[in-house]
């Protein structure tokens, strides 16, 4: 057998899955999601990287429609789904239950609490829901699964879709080439909640991203992060290539991975040297090519891509200096959550 | 006034899998006939499937009006648009058949295999690797248009012409297909023309 | 496929009191191309469990077993992120054909 | 018993009811006539009466969504709303009963929009008549704090969720004289909050649950039968929860409440806050000599058929009075309710309806003398009707 190189952040995820789950990971196999979706690394991911228990609530959409057939579940851990919109709701009244009991002395575990939602059930029919839960300042972390589009009912536009792409509502036909509005930017708007930690993160930069988790849980309060998740089904793109485009989006900058801390300091965690053209991750999503023939639309993107990048760089800067200004360790800020178990 | 066993009415079961065209085509075959003055209806099963997750459809076609929407328990005609599902599900393949059942099957094996995979000795055997159709003529494997021409070919249900103005209209219609009409066409033909009676 | 409870033999408010029970399905009889790993050039990284989107590579702290094959869907995720080439995507049906003869 | 009686309007009745059971949480959203109840609630809260988290949510969906995740999470839940509000929830209520959460809901009943009205019918209650919620309505502000601490109980015993409906300013807003236990004795009867009153509580981390699956085609149908099945089991509930509570109170509420029908030949039904008026018409017209008499529906859902059919076996004609319109060519829903009751009845009595009080139409006296003088001339044949349904109040 070759020589070991067991990758240590994986390694010690694993080993919290035999403590937690006698080797099961929070997402038992068996559930209905497409062939190569990236949905279950996510939820796995997150999940894995809070080492306590936890309650989960779901949105409508693909993680629970294939996850809760009944009478199976693919969850290990304690899960409801009321509806498409009321996901950061349901997990508001969860916790709510949860500090009176605890109050009380009925519940003696710590127990962490997660929703996890679809972009149509985040930036959209659940937004409402989502910006009243944070405002109240639950001590939750949302989790949005981003694969720009109403999957679940067979690809509709979400105000998570680019512009240009094809969706069952954003057909391309003569006097329209797909969507026509840019995607809404829901991580600066969460941002702008000023609530403890919100982040963007890719599911392929899994270090990133079990980080990104393990940081979030050592706040108190609201929480938020949204993840990119290529849809293999929808994007049209063959299935083992799902962690691929997660990566090339990173690399194009088309998804940059950050973190804002209490909506104040921004941090950009991976800064691609020579990032990619966004032809290159267009051209990979049959959704999409089709705009590589109209150079303006092209354009359009990349400008947007461009305009975010910089102004995502400037917010970074902005911070160093007003850290500075008030006499805090901006780097220490943004420390990874196990060095300072160490220390 | 027909029931289910109104030898007028020809019950169709297609297996297959998501992602690959096999309700769509169910759907075409019903269209086509319906062209042509019958009476048709397809009934997709519908459920939580996902890409690549087995899928059952059920396909009627008469002379007469169509009052059923039981879905088809003893086809008279079973077509299999993707070969691996015979080892998957094979029980749920042949549930419901008798020895007077055609069989339609798009796969590269010899005849004698599928007889013995399916367990189907002397039933009525039509073979067409619709999948090599679909690959060599727009590089996917989405052979339900190769199928149809084997259907049209075997059953006799429809005529080649019906089938066409159906693809042809529903291709038109969808800013994604439209490209790729005419190879489709192609494959339909070639279905017709390379399906065999083993 | 499996049995079904009646009526009174189900929880209340369709609830669901265990874990884990998608178990019972088995989701490898979507695959059509399978995982042939080569242990020689397996490193034990565990990379591709973390993306496994099935949960079908049992690992721990050390080491990536087997392929689970009941579960397996054949995404090819696996092979694809493999920074060592250890996995190859066999149609499923050459590997079944075999099994026959 | 210690009790003491003292002034209140009904939202400081419900109020009270809701300090003495100190629920654990209390999603809400305000709006009238319920605004003033949460703000008297409230304030117990800030002032540490309570141990109740009040969680302010931005909306009724989302108080109801909140409502179910705390209740699934093991705790003891209320929230309120009225009209419009209710019919934002309707999508949770149905979801709250079919997870069988023992979740209480307060209607201060109200019309719906459009045109908006903040006033009472029961427009907004009917919304939830098919949604396996318990429903129980409230003549008084008395009624309504009674029945609000015997709904805790109801729900845990049947793990089913209970509206408790009582008239929008007639009741919410009015001050009448109300008779409170003393908190000991309420909390006693209600019994001490635990995430184990509830089978399978979300925050038991030590057995996992789903709560929320999706059912295909082949279980969907047992999932219902068995909450169709349990439904009707609430009947036996509610009458083994109101004697415990004549026990403590010594009040008994039947599922009905019948009123000089002994030897009555035209018989009015009512709901809420509109019987004790309609009980003085009764009293006038028995004055004169006139066999009439009245009857309340308390509890709505499961609907009290058996009680019903039997107390109007000998009645000669019955006018059903509607607070609300289904606008289906047959009449309200009450309406629909009793005619459907009664018709196995051997001999089954002529039946009219009226429709009242809509948007907070005052009802009096004479209108139900009117309604009933109208019913008996009906029965008699002296006077004929176009339709089953006819309007009460409208300006002709």
């Amino acid at each position: 057998m070759a020589k070991k190189v067991t990758i240590q952040v994986l390694a010690d995820l694993a080993q919290e899955r035999e403590e937690k789950y006698n080797s099961h990971n929070p997402l038992a196999p068996g559930h209905r999601m497409c062939i190569g979706c990236g949905i279950p690394p996510i939820v796995n991911e997150v999940l894995l990287a809070i080492d306590k228990p936890v309650v989960v609530s779901t949105a409508t959409g693909c993680l629970e429609v294939t996850t809760g057939v009944y009478p199976y579940t693919a969850w290990n851990t304690p899960w409801i789904h009321v509806n498409f919109q009321s996901a950061a709701a349901t997990i508001g009244g969860v916790e709510a239950a949860y500090k009176v009991l605890k109050k009380k002395g009925l519940i003696d575990e710590d127990i962490a609490f997660v929703a996890f939602g679809g972009d149509g059930g985040t930036y959209d029919i659940g937004f409402q829901s989502l910006s009243a839960a944070v405002e109240r300042g639950h001590d939750f972390l949302y989790v949005c699964y981003n694969n720009e589009g109403y999957q679940n009912t067979g690809y509709q536009k979400s105000s998570a879709t680019p512009i240009g792409v094809y969706t069952k509502t954003t057909p391309v036909g003569k006097e329209k080439i797909g969507k026509q509005e840019p995607r809404k930017d829901l991580t600066m708007i969460m941002a702008a909640h000023s609530i403890p930690y919100v982040a963007q993160a890719s599911p392929h930069i899994y270090r990133d991203l079990t980080r990104k988790v393990k940081k979030a849980m050592t706040f108190k309060g609201p929480k938020f992060i949204n993840t990119l998740q290529p849809c293999t089904l929808s994007w049209r793109f063959s299935p083992e290539d799902t962690m691929r485009l997660a990566k090339l989006a990173v690399e194009t900058r088309y998804w940059p991975v950050y973190e804002v801390i209490n909506g104040k300091y921004w941090k950009v965690n991976i800064k691609p040297k020579r990032p990619k053209p966004i032809e290159e991750y267009i051209a990979a999503q049959p959704r999409w090519k089709h705009v590589l023939k109209y150079p303006e639309i092209v354009e359009r993107i990349q400008k947007e891509v461009d305009d975010k990048w910089n102004h995502l760089l400037a917010l970074e800067e902005a911070s160093k200096i007003l850290a500075e200004k008030e006499g805090i360790d901006y780097e220490a800020l943004f420390a990874n959550p196990e060095d300072n178990k160490e220390s | 006034m027909t029931t289910l066993t109104d030898k007028a009415t020809k019950e169709i079961r297609w297996h297959g899998r998501g992602g690959q065209g096999t309700v769509t085509a169910a759907k075409m075959l019903a269209s086509a006939a319906i062209i042509r003055g019958k009476y048709g209806q397809a009934m997709p099963e519908f459920g939580l499937e996902r890409s690549g997750t087995p899928v059952k459809v059920s396909t009627r076609i008469s002379d007469n009006p169509i009052n059923t929407r039981a879905p088809v328990d003893k086809p008279e005609i079973v077509i299999i648009t993707d070969p691996s599902i015979m080892f998957t599900i094979r029980d749920i393949i042949v549930s419901g058949i008798d020895e007077n059942t055609v069989f339609i099957v798009n796969t590269n094996f010899p005849p004698e295999k599928v007889r013995q995979i399916l367990g189907i000795s002397n039933n009525e055997l039509w073979i067409v690797d619709a999948s090599k159709i679909a690959l060599e003529e727009f590089g996917k494997n989405i052979p339900n248009t190769a199928v149809l021409g084997a259907v049209a070919k075997s059953t006799g249900l429809v005529d080649l012409d019906a089938l066409e103005q159906e693809i042809s209209e529903a291709f038109e219609a969808s800013s994604k297909l439209r490209a790729l009409l005419e190879q489709n066409l192609k494959a339909l033909r070639r279905g017709y023309e390379e399906v065999y009676k083993a | 496929m499996y049995e079904l409870k009646k009526w009174f033999e189900i929880p209340i408010g369709s609830i669901v009191p265990e874990t884990g029970s998608s178990m019972m399905n088995n989701t490898g009889s979507w695959r059509m191309l399978r995982p042939v790993l080569n242990t020689e050039k397996c490193t034990n990284c565990l990379i591709c469990w973390i993306f496994c989107p099935d949960d079908s590579i049992p690992v721990n702290k050390e080491q990536r077993f087997e392929t689970d094959f009941y579960y397996c869907k054949g995404c090819g995720i696996c092979a694809v992120e493999c920074p060592y080439d250890a996995l190859e995507m066999v149609p499923e049906m050459e590997i079944k054909l075999k099994e026959l003869e | 018993m210690p009790t003491k009686v003292i002034a209140l309007t009904g939202n400081q009745a419900a109020a009270e009811a809701m300090r003495q059971i100190n629920f654990d949480v209390a999603a809400v959203y305000p709006i009238s006539p319920q605004t003033e109840l949460m703000g008297f609630f409230a304030e117990y809260v800030a002032n540490g009466e309570v141990n109740t988290d009040m969680v302010a949510v931005e909306g009724e969906h989302s108080a109801m969504a909140a409502c179910i995740g705390a209740a699934a999470a093991g705790a003891r839940v209320i929230t309120a709303s009225a009209g419009p509000g209710i019919a934002y929830m309707v999508e949770n209520l149905y979801i709250a009963s079919g997870m069988r959460l023992p979740i209480v809901l307060i209607d201060v009943n109200r019309a719906l929009s459009a045109p908006l009205s903040i006033h009472c019918d029961h427009g907004d209650s009917m919304l939830t008549r098919d949604s396996s919620w318990i429903s129980l309505f409230s003549e008084n502000a008395q009624e309504a704090y009674h029945n609000l601490i015997m709904s805790v109980k109801i729900a845990e015993k049947a793990m089913f969720p209970v509206i408790v409906n009582y008239d929008g300013y007639i009741v919410s807003h009015s001050i009448e004289n109300v008779e409170i236990l003393d908190d000991e004795t309420v909390r006693n009867f209600v019994g001490p909050s635990d995430i184990h009153r509830i089978p399978y509580p979300l925050l038991d981390v030590s057995k996992p649950v789903t709560y929320g699956a999706t059912a295909q085609p082949d279980y969907y149908t047992e999932c219902k039968y068995q909450q169709h099945v349990d439904f009707l089991k609430v009947y036996d509930i509610v009458k083994e929860v109101s004697q415990e509570f004549e026990a403590i109170s010594g009040k008994y509420y039947g599922f009905i409440e019948e009123y000089m029908t002994d030897d009555a030949e035209y018989i009015g039904i009512s709901m809420g806050s509109s019987f004790g008026t309609l009980k003085d018409a009764v009293n006038a017209l028995r004055s004169q000599g006139r066999k009439v008499g009245a009857i309340k529906i308390r509890l709505y859902r499961p609907f009290p058929v058996k009680d019903l059919a039997t107390a109007l076996e000998n009645a000669k004609g019955v006018v059903v009075f509607d607070r609300a319109d289904s606008f289906d060519g047959i009449g309200g829903p009450l309406f629909k309710d009793v005619a459907a009751a009664i018709f196995h009845n051997k001999n089954r009595p002529y039946l009219h309806n009226f429709i009242y009080g809509l948007g907070g139409r005052e009802i009096n006296e004479e209108e139900f003398i009117r309604a009933l003088d109208r019913l008996e001339r009906l029965e008699k044949g002296v006077e004929t009707r176009e339709n089953l349904v006819e309007y009460l109040q409208a300006r002709a």
